[in-house]
């Protein structure tokens, strides 16, 4: 089993943390993992991304050009990496944010309306955890509950409130996929 | 008359100028352009007095003023 | 042994070499090693240690000098530019006998370049891009796992042959998170009180620490030594990695660093197509495992050097090889990382 | 039609790449400005350090170049004497200046280089990502400073017109804010001050702009001013600390 | 028997390598005196700078080192954070200090670090032949300045001491001259005040000493001290220029 | 053609410099290039040219390349500590495409060494001691009169492919006197107008000089395009000298600049006993004469690589031979300089 | 009594402490040591007052006052 | 033909100078030369070597550990380079500060008081053209005419009195030499 996930949006959306989230999973549930930002000279915005690998076998390269599922929390993203999703890939993106939207041949593409969502659970901050809960019902990559351990880890004592938030953000997630799929 | 115009090619949103005109006629946009940004508009050309005030806190350089004669 | 723990190559070696025992860190802001001061900054007050953001990379060679020369344990970080600003403090570091531990976290050049990973620096480091007569280790990490580890191997190596030590990452490995785990105690540090600075402590005479040595004859001996100790490293210190070399292959590959990861993944893809390939990967660029990589040569029909420059390690491979077998070398500059793929199709483009 | 204000013919059409409302830009206009009015754009040579400012070069309209980090005075120094008609100013953030380019910040100074330089104090490194600069303010945060600047540790932040203008040499020095339209419209005097100092070969201008870091400072773009206001200008104030030409004015 | 005056312990045995009646002898004898009297020789580390002191490494009874060009006080830094409990000292030239070395005796001072820096001036480089110094004086010859020092090309002389204490944190900065009996038990003072200073770990000190240089003035031991007396001193006046202790004291 | 003056090559090569046009001219000083500075300090101003002192050797470095961007003949000197403080700045000038000419009047290595004539940097002179992937042309002259005649050779070099050139002398090269004769003159200079720096007059577009290139494809772009020049550069300028090649000699030497006048006397001296020995000289240490030197070996017996350091050419001269016969290195450091009589004897036992 | 020695090994013949003796007892000896420089003695010892002004100029440390009580 | 000459003092005696005057004759007279000076850090007194070569074909190396001829301006000089002279070399020593004076087999050894001389002349600094003048007549090595028409083409304006002494310190340096071979 190897898993490519590459995330990216604007900077501030928290791509990064999707990816940082499931290759910590990835790494407790004790496999071999990366996650590689792509790092600009910039420190003003622009667009951010993260490639993230969770395998069975010790990780060659941290750099992909072929993606197995794919994050896009914006339209750019989305027009950006699409072409490199492999057959059988699956991409998930921000409805809300790409009116465009996608389609290519051979993927399982969700879009999902992860602004709105965010706001339901009150902090449009929390999108990013919505997608994380759909990027993890759609790949079963790692546990949904391992993820939710180790929020709890680092929020249970500093942040309740966010934890709860973030928990919540991460059900939403997972709901709409079980939901879009049945 | 007074024309102030904001190209929203370089309007970031800052606000800056919102704050630095003291006729509070500057105003957010709805729509973002195309940099993800809410551009500046003014609310009301015909109050603009032409004081360049906006133009001067303008990191961005998208403003121009111009007088009709 | 202690817990998994997910981090950045950067913040690893940094956390590393603070429990390998270096409370004096002295650096200059540049990225891709950011995260490597900042990871410093708070984490040396917390363990009584010395983070100091010095006014350039030149200054904080020599704050490292000074602090070397003390007797304690002291590390700079950098990426290209700044280890070229860094170059005539190493030369006197290096004269001086002094051990010390120096990491470039390189990045796209020449001139300013861009902050991309890259391997440009492998003449200047393995060739003292200093002035003068000398070498310094070289260790070159290709996980962050290995990339923390070589903290502590790093200072062990300076103490023991008295060297600068420097270790030769890149962007990608600063930048890259992989889970990573940390000796508590990574062993003792040598005795330097024979020839330290400023702990005198009844000690009668005076130590001198000193590079000038106007009679060219005494400069010679001093080199003479100096290149003795070389010798003993060659000797000593040597590593490598070989991976799928005794498969038979009929090329092999020699690449070091992030690209010796890429080129792991197109050899096991090649091996479920059923080709073989080999690699030698070069673990201390400098003492170079020329043996190694000679004997590796001499059952395969070609060597082919896979480096993220427009070719400098190939050098040392052919110096290696010499007549065995022909070589070849496939460079890439701007800090374009070679995919697998991309390293796939040109090793079948040579094996068909 | 008349025209009452417009993006001047010293800047090219390029969008800056600062952040939303960082001063870097306020101060890239005033400079375009000042080179448009003294119609110098065509003999001007623009000097873009390494720092958030290191694509100046795409922004200004003058002939450009960027340089090592901190070494812009030396390289404006071989620029004003290959080229002494032309005007030459170099753009530097504060750790570019103050940190690594101190000594030739002093010495292009004490030579009386007919250069302009340009600070730009934000009290940070903006481009790295937030680390300390020299002028980062007591207790202050930074990356690399992450319990607050301790002066006992760290220094004091560093003053540099203060300290220049104790040298003999120096033509022009004066420390401007960009903190409000007010402080604009006198910091564009300022540099355009220099630039014609620099015209007429007078001699050496420095002219520091305390100015923000809204991204690296963690405040939005009005919030970043404020701080600014209350906080930088105490430890920064502005005046003029050398002006020769009004010095030999006084002295008839 | 009572022993008057003798060679101090805090120097060694070597005869010195400086030219006959060069200053740079004078310096070393009353720093070797301060370290005997503050019984600190043991724990004091000096750094010798590259100049016409390199060599100092021979000269000084305590624990030694000899640094790249300029770079003493950057070395002082990461010694004295290494051996908090040792007094570190910087001997270092004009070359080396005030031109070369400009940002790291900027900075250290700056920082405040607790080192004494002891600054030979003799407005010359001495040890590679008489080139220019940042303290060359006007219209003095020199050999890269053959028909002297032209000021607006080359810039005035540094005045260290009086650029320094424009910062906020240097705890001591004094400047003395070496050019009369009277003159050197005043150099005396400033220089054990310094590292008594450095001992209670008050912070940066430094000591200025406008010395000669007879070989490459080209004039005998005494001409080059009346020379010295009559040129330097007005261009580079003795004085304390901050003294926190006293600052201190009078505050109270 | 001038009458005969007999002159240190340190002065020999600055008067040549400004006769070949320059007149600009930043340096620091250093033992043993004082002589080029001060001759410069006392000439310039005679020529309306500028030669000024710098505050350091980094900022030398960046007054040659801002000078140099404006179009005019800029040079700098300095000696091994000094060059090694200019890596970062000569790496600059490289990738923003400028012509400069640079001297290293070497002296001895590691750290603060000593002052005597070495060859001790010729690895941080032939394969970029500063970051980054780039070279730079290295002239290595063996007398006052090559010293002086490299330098307008270097200017126009520079200017023909847009790079740094370096001239690699040694502090006895600076401090020999030998009779040397001066053209009147050296050619024009070419034209700059089409890139350089603030001689815009009536020129519509603003020029921009710049080495960042943060999309790593550009980097490589540009990269690729100075690999383009470089081998350029490899095919039309490699200099060499043969000396007694032809005379079917057992041993062949390579050894370039100081030494190599003392291996020809050597090589006289075992002539009349009888004995023949060839040398390759190399006067492009970059690009090096691989071919000569590989023309050469296959003759002989043995390659003999002589050097004033701990050996450093010998990899090149290694990389030239390959396997087609045995290579040795003797080399010297301190700067103790090799005697003919010591040369003859070393030459002797391989003749045995 | 005041006994002042000056040390040849040290003395490079400056002539600093001449100048600076009140007593004007100090002169350069005929001979050269073995540096090449006449080195200075004292033509009175009877006259010096061990004031030490000779040992402050020195730059080469070659003087030492000893007081017999 | 090929003269190896040592010349080597006290810093200040003129050492350097002998040497750079009599290649500069072996030039004008057409001769292939090198002159290099032995260079310390040190601007302070020391000693002051240099080695001039003059000779036929062109110099190989300008560095010689076997001398053909020394002019040694005072005892360490001499004492340090004696024995490198050559068999059938000369040695030119200044009398007045060689005490122990020398002696070598197979070596023409010959002691002139050039300080006594030097005063002589009024100046005790041309005592060095003394031994010039000496070394010329000794070794043949270039014209005395050379020497003397270089000497007036560099003083004849500047500074006629200086010329006057140095021809004469030139000329008794010739005529010792001349007379002690008698
Ligand atoms: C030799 C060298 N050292 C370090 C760097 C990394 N660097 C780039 S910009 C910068 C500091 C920028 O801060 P500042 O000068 O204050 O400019 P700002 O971004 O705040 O405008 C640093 C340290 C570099 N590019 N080169
Ligand atoms: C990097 C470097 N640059 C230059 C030199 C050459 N150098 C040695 S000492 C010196 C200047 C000495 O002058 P100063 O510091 O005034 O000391 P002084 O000899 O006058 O006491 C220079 C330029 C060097 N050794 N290293
Ligand atoms: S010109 Fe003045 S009144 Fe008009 S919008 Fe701008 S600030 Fe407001
Ligand atoms: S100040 Fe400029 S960039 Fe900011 S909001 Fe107003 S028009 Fe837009
Ligand atoms: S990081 Fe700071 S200084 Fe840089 S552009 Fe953004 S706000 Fe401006
Ligand atoms: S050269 Fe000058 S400074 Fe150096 S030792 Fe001689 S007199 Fe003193
Ligand atoms: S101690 Fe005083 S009186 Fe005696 S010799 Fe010295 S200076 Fe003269
Ligand atoms: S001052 Fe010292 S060195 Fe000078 S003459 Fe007197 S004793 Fe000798
Ligand atoms: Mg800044
Ligand atoms: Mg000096």
């Amino acid at each position: 089993m190897k898993q490519r996930i590459l995330c990216a949006g604007f900077g501030g959306q928290g791509a990064l943390l999707i990816g940082k989230l499931v290759v910590t999973a990835g790494m407790i549930e004790g496999k071999h993992v990366t996650w590689l930002p792509s790092y600009g000279p910039e420190m003003r915005g622009g667009t951010a991304n993260v490639m993230a690998v969770i395998s069975d076998k010790p990780v060659g390269s941290p750099i992909f050009t072929r993606i197995d599922t794919l994050v896009a929390l914006n339209q750019p993203s989305l027009d950006k990496f699409l072409p490199q999703v492999v057959e059988g890939g699956m991409v998930l993106f921000n409805s809300d944010l790409c009116d465009k939207g996608a389609s290519k041949n051979g993927i399982c593409i969700v879009g999902i309306p992860l602004n709105k969502f965010g706001e339901q659970v009150g902090d449009i901050k929390a999108s990013n955890m919505v997608a994380l809960g759909a990027l993890i019902e759609l790949t079963g990559c790692v546990e949904n509950k391992t993820v939710q351990d180790d929020l709890k880890h680092m929020l249970e004592k500093k942040n309740p409130t966010l934890l709860a938030r973030n928990l919540e953000a991460l059900e939403i997630g997972r709901k709409f996929v079980v939901e879009s799929a049945q | 008359m007074v024309t102030l115009t904001v190209d929203e090619h370089y309007c970031k949103g800052c606000g800056l100028c919102i704050v630095a005109c003291p006729k509070e006629i500057l105003q957010f946009a709805r729509h973002l352009n195309e940099q993800g940004y809410h551009p500046v508009t003014c609310l009301d050309q015909e109050a603009c007095t032409g004081c360049t005030l906006c133009y001067v806190t303008c990191p961005d350089g998208a403003i121009t003023i111009v007088k009709d004669k | 042994m202690g817990e998994k723990i997910l981090m950045k190559g950067n913040e690893a070696v940094a956390e590393a070499a603070i429990r390998a025992g270096c409370r004096h860190y002295f650096a200059y802001p540049i990225t891709p090693q950011n995260e490597l001061i900042e990871y410093m900054a708070k984490r040396m007050p917390q363990v009584g240690g010395t983070c100091l953001q010095a006014e350039s990379e030149v200054a904080a060679i020599n704050m490292v000098l000074g602090a070397a020369a003390c007797g304690v344990r002291a590390m700079t970080s950098s990426s290209s530019p700044g280890i070229s600003l860094k170059q005539e403090g190493i030369s006197y570091i290096a004269a001086c006998r002094l051990p010390a531990v120096i990491i470039n976290v390189q990045r796209g050049g020449p001139g300013l370049g861009n902050i991309a990973p890259m391997q440009c620096d492998y003449f200047q480091a393995t060739r003292g891009g200093g002035h003068g007569d000398y070498y310094t280790p070289v260790l070159a990490p290709s996980s962050v796992q290995e990339f923390a580890d070589m903290a502590p191997e790093a200072f062990d190596l300076a103490e023991k042959y008295l060297t600068p030590v420097l270790i030769f990452a890149d962007g990608l490995l600063g930048q890259m998170m992989e889970p990573v785990t940390f000796e508590d105690d990574y062993g003792p540090q040598s005795d330097k009180s024979g020839w330290s600075l400023g702990c005198r402590k009844g000690r009668k005479n005076n130590h001198i620490i000193n590079s000038l040595f106007i009679d060219p004859y005494v400069l010679k001996e001093k080199t003479e030594e100096l290149f003795k100790v070389y010798d003993t490293i060659v000797k000593n210190e040597i590593r490598y990695e070989y991976y799928n070399v005794d498969a038979n292959p009929k090329i092999l590959v020699v690449a070091f660093g992030t690209v010796a990861r890429v080129v792991k993944t197109a050899i096991d893809e090649l091996k479920d197509q059923g080709l073989e390939v080999g690699l030698v990967r070069p673990i201390t660029l400098w003492p170079f495992p020329y043996k190694a990589v000679k004997e590796a040569a001499k059952k395969v029909e070609k060597v082919i050097t896979v480096e993220l420059n427009m070719g400098q390690m190939e050098q040392d491979v052919r110096l290696a090889v010499g007549d065995t077998c022909p070589t070849q070398v496939i460079g890439k500059a701007g800090g374009v990382v070679f995919t697998p793929m991309e390293v796939i199709s040109m090793l079948k483009e040579n094996l068909a | 039609m008349k025209i009452l204000a417009k993006r001047p013919k010293g800047l090219t059409d390029a969008r800056l790449t600062y952040c939303p409302g960082c001063l870097h830009g306020v101060a890239h206009r005033i400079i375009g400005e000042a080179m448009e009015e003294l119609d110098i754009v065509e003999k001007t040579i623009g000097i873009a350090p390494v720092g958030c400012s290191v694509f100046a070069y795409n922004f200004f309209a003058c002939d450009m170049i960027q340089v090592p980090h901190g070494r812009a005075p030396a390289v404006a120094t071989g620029m004003r004497r290959a080229q002494p008609d032309c005007v030459v100013f170099t753009y530097q953030g504060d750790g570019d200046l103050a940190a690594i380019g101190t000594a030739e910040t002093v010495h292009a100074a004490n030579r009386n280089e007919n250069i302009s330089i340009f600070f730009i104090n934000n009290a940070i490194y903006g481009m790295t990502g937030g680390q300390m600069a020299p002028t980062t303010l007591p207790n202050m945060r930074a990356t690399t400073a992450p319990y607050g600047r301790d002066v006992a540790d760290m220094g004091y932040p560093m003053r540099v017109c203060e300290m220049l203008a104790t040298l003999e040499t120096p033509y022009y020095i004066e420390r401007v804010s960009l903190l409000s339209p007010k402080d604009i419209l006198k910091a564009k005097k300022a540099v355009k001050k220099a630039l014609k100092y620099n015209k007429e070969k007078k001699g050496f201008c420095l002219v520091e702009m305390v100015s923000t870091c809204p991204t690296n400072w963690g405040l939005d773009p009005l919030a970043s001013i404020d701080w600014a206001k209350k906080n930088m200008l105490p430890v920064f104030p502005v005046g003029v600390f050398k002006d020769e030409a009004k010095r030999q004015e006084a002295s008839k």
